[in-house]
């Protein structure tokens, strides 16, 4: 698709005002749900999601069990009213899709060998999308496990480069998603660095890779900070009081 | 099918003998109702409303579609209801089964049969192009009586919901034509006692469960009872009073968020 | 919808010429089918019904059983060529909210205690369709279920009553039911009088309400007799020959 | 998959080698067929076909559609049969099965490749409307070989239901342009007995099934073998002469009903 | 459908200069596949169909199991692109009604009541289809079964005869399929000549129907013949070695 | 879901300690890569690719179509792979699972994204009519590395294909508008060793996964990271490089196939 906009203007800005390396505002808020073990509301720009985790419990039906470890099953879902033209409820080969990526990221990280034939259950409702769910369920999701106290090795934290008008920035907005050359959305476990999910579409040189690369994750390390900062405000009261 | 929770039946039926219900709420009492409309952007109007610990959010979205042909000056208007896994450890992923149906059914012909909106007013070009008008119900935090919760929510956000004309380049928005709606309460009886606006605990031991929607001249305008078990005739006739009582305080909260 | 249809004349007569608390045709015949362990064949005004009762059975797959009683099973189906638009084969939305409060009123009235883990099915085809199929399905379901010798507290019997131009009438025919003001169809246990099924569209003051309740149950108390004397013809005969 | 009767194959073996069977009737004979048209009013055409305890109830609706790209002057026909869970403690709710789709596959090909409707009299506007004739089987109670009874049903059906031409303003209605029809005849084999029109019984421990459409002229229109047993050419050779001969008796009671 | 075309000249010779009794050209391949237990590349005309046998393994879920016997498990798929207009990718009832007169024929002869309990599943793909492919997948089948080592009591082979222009010929293609005045595929085992399928449309008197038979038979013979052949190609190098 | 098969993966970690492959590969090696093109006459274009014994047939169908609303000038590609139980004893028959759907979306993707179809040039009328081109991918026999034999046949099958004008009275047929398109390599990684091209085994005993598409300028234009396991900064950067050099071989060895 090709457009007339000026996705950068002469002064570096982007649409929104942001710089190359700013991410879109980002709030945070733990257990924000009385039924589920842990959740989280998460808006990202305007991306509103909400993230629910349920287990460890029995995994059914039985023959998904595995004798060794936990399973774990992210359900990534656009609710109808998410997206301009109404979505049809249910998941399509995209939510399926991501909710593989996202299940084998968590998968990483969480102590799985703690549960066996356990099933850990990750809900990710997309309330209102713009560009960037993935990394924004992800991320809410990382927090929803926090908040029920599932041992993970650490929290994941997810966030997108990409490249617009041969420049390489952080977090593509919507605009920039459209028409934009590249998008590379990515998840770390911010302890040691390692990469627990990525995917490219576009086009990149190897040296804009290795700079999106980088840049990305800088901005996981952000939302790390946004993350642990959320799970403080939550349990910081609590504490005091002790 | 799970065993009834007969220790739960008894502690709860023990506290009714004494007039009491567990949260300490009357018989007759509705648990605190919050009502936020507009919180979905991408919406064409959208409301959040809790019922004590229980949250539903409903969506309206509008597209430009075909009338059907025995009404083909009328609007079209379509209720789903997903009863997401995220919103209780017993909802399961998949397509809706018999109680989420039930809840989309029961919410869309309190708007339909009630005629809340003008359909007649939807049409564009007659038989040919109309305005569709999708309701979607999305259970956040299941704590008992998505009905009335889910109901309230549809009209909350309908009532703050814009035609999208603009961009359907069909002139500018504007609101839904509506009519007064009438307000949804909900009972349900357990070893002879009814409760209204139930907690998830009363919903599990219910036997029977009424839900009557009321309009502002006290008319009566839908009613269905599910479950298994029955109810007498006075029940029935008491079950109405007292959700024409609580539907006049639930309109006039509503009447105050939407601004009439 | 509107119309100019006079559904009541000037002498208080109906389109069909019905008198306002008067029920359309019903004949109603048990056991009519081989195979079923009950059955019934039921007219109502022009629908046409069948019900066919198998089980108590053991209820499979074997999580849908309740080791405490047994579970009841109603499917309600509307037959491809029973309407006048070809209906698709299947369940719909409305005829599985119909199963389900068919199969709870059933639940309501047989001594499923008895049968522990098992499962009783009440299969309802309609065959033509006019108004009123649902209170005409689960009064063909209570003879079948009677036919098929299941214990019952006692036979439900189901009858609507309804409004048009402003007056409560029993039991809408086809016209009166697309252009009246409200429909209010329920099932109660004659002998008792309580109400098992009860459904309200439409718009009804309290007081209408009241009436409209009465006439439905008297409606109900006469539909139950017409059961009642269904099955006595088909059992009578053996009895005389005893 | 249920293990095989052995005590039911037994003793139907011994019969059959008196040369009896269970219900008295001799290897070739059909049981008593009855037929009955115009038994549903919303229908534009239904016939209820009993052999023996066996029910069959076969609806036709028809509606103005469009022809298939490569026949654009053309009706178009569809057949479509439910195993309901009415008619038998083995039939389960939900999608056709196998057992379903080769049944009206075999009804549909009866019809279709017979040209038993004359589909070419069916186009309203070559390419743009045509009418679609919808044959729904209904089996009400299942007592052995549903081929038959669903294949007779429908030629009952057809021949007794009119084009709803007036409720489409499409002029008068008429009757459907109809070629004279196949009559199908079932056999089953058992223990190297083949018998015809089989019972529960005898479907039950069958081998090897035939069935067999011929035409008022001795002619042979479509056959069908099922199951997994075989047949030598012998059998085959002798089950079409049986076919004829009952073909023709079973013809001769259709034309008495339907008035021809 | 009717048509100007002459299927047959004046010489006897049809469309593709076969004789009345002249099979399309058959090109057959055993043992094509690897992680398959047995399998067969087959082409036939323009046909082109590849099948794979699986088993006897244990029959999945176990409610399908049969304690006396194995189960066969046919499953007949056309490729999305194996037709002039695409194929909607999956089952349709064309070829679940294939599927299942295949699976029953391979019923008969297969030894089945050496593996009780067991499955063996027969997958067919018709990866490029002109008129035939049930006798062709079928005789397919039968040689990925034999190259399974799956112990039959013969080698099921397939073929039909049909009418053109009121004259019995042998393996109808395309254009006589479409234009001809019936179709008669059937199978047969072999070795004791009994038939193991059969299904026919179209018009034919007793007489072609005899003489149509006949034809099918020994068509299937040849093909039996091509059938052995390929098997021996496949084996004969290794027997030779031994 | 299976218990990790630990003696096969100590066998090949012991193995790649020693730097070695259990088919005697080096860790960046592909295996022998066949590529047939024209394989299914019906198709608009077709190939079969093998790499080792993994075998995998794809197939080009088009039809002529409607445009999406939102890019009225564009023609319409759609992807679709089947895991079909002739090519496993472990895929199973019935709709897409995950990994099928992950697999056709990878390969879409690498084709969409790369504009490797000139869709702009598959307008016929803007608004209304277009070219859709259907990809089917069809897995034949399953030994590991789908990802690059389906990415690989389906460039070969697009740039073989005929665009069948005169099927549909358009004129006559013409070749696929296409652009240079960027090859897939895969990698896994199982105890910190990272291999090209995983055979069966090794994809079973896989940690994590990743696919880097390259074009011919050694840009990168399309990463899909899969499995559980984590890869370092480093580890992404060397499997970026092999992946460029393996992708320039195989580059050259479709162009010779397609006469390029």
């Amino acid at each position: 698709m090709k457009s007339d906009i000026k996705l950068i203007d002469s002064k570096g800005k982007r649409l929104d005002g942001r710089k190359f390396d700013e991410l879109r505002k980002i709030k945070i808020e733990a257990g924000v749900l009385h039924r589920a073990e842990g959740s989280c509301y998460l808006e990202w720009g305007e991306n509103k999601i909400l993230a629910a985790v349920y287990g460890p419990r029995e995994a059914i039906p039985k023959h998904t069990q595995n004798p060794l470890r936990a399973i774990v099953k992210a359900r990534y879902n656009m609710a109808a009213f998410s997206v301009e033209d109404r979505k049809r409820p249910g998941p399509d080969r995209r939510s399926r899709e991501i909710s593989k990526v996202i299940s084998e990221a968590l998968e990483n990280i969480i102590l799985t060998e703690k549960y066996p034939r356990a099933s850990i259950d990750v809900n990710i409702e997309v309330l209102d999308a713009e560009a960037g769910t993935r990394c924004a369920g992800l991320t809410a999701a990382g927090v929803a496990l926090a908040d029920a106290g599932i041992p993970m090795k650490d929290i994941p934290a997810s966030c997108a480069a990409g490249k617009i008008e041969d420049q390489v920035v952080l977090d593509l907005g919507k605009e920039e998603d459209n028409y934009g050359n590249a998008d590379l959305p990515i998840a770390i476990s911010p302890r040691s660095g390692e990469v627990l999910l990525l995917q490219m579409d576009g086009h990149l040189t190897e040296d804009e890779f290795n700079k999106a690369l980088n840049l990305a994750i800088n901005g996981c390390k952000i939302v790390s900070d946004i993350q642990k900062k959320a799970l403080l405000d939550k349990y910081q009261p609590a504490l005091e009081v002790d | 099918m799970t065993v009834i929770p007969s220790i739960k039946r008894d502690y709860l039926s023990k506290l009714a003998k004494q007039g009491k219900r567990a949260d300490g709420r009357k018989f007759d009492e509705f648990r605190k109702i919050e009502i936020e409309t507009g919180v979905v952007t991408k919406a064409e109007g959208s409301a959040r409303v809790k019922i004590g610990n229980t949250q539903v959010l409903v969506g309206i979205k509008m597209d430009v579609g075909e009338p059907y042909s025995d009404s083909p000056e009328s609007g079209v208007m379509t209720t789903a209801a997903e009863l997401i896994p995220l919103a209780s450890p017993d909802f399961e992923a998949g397509p809706p089964r018999e109680n989420a149906i039930e809840l989309a059914r029961v919410v869309d012909r309190g708007v339909r049969e009630s005629e809340v909106i003008e359909l007649d007013k939807l049409c564009i070009e007659p038989g040919e192009k109309v305005w569709i008008v999708f309701i979607d119900i999305h259970i956040l935090d299941y704590d008992g009586n998505l009905f009335d919760a889910a109901s309230l929510a549809t009209l909350a956000a309908l009532f703050t919901a814009k035609v999208p004309a603009k961009r359907f380049e069909l002139g500018d928005d504007y609101t839904i034509p509506l009519k007064d709606p009438p307000v949804s309460c909900t009972s349900v009886k357990f070893n002879d006692v009814v409760v209204m606006d139930p907690s998830i605990d009363e919903e599990e031991i219910a036997d029977a469960r009424l839900t009557v929607a009321t309009d502002k001249n006290g008319d009566l305008r839908a009613m269905q009872k599910g479950l298994s078990g029955s109810f007498t005739t006075d029940e029935i006739r008491k079950v109405i009073k007292s959700s024409l009582d609580n539907g006049k305080t639930i309109r006039e909260q509503l009447y105050k968020i939407i601004g009439k």
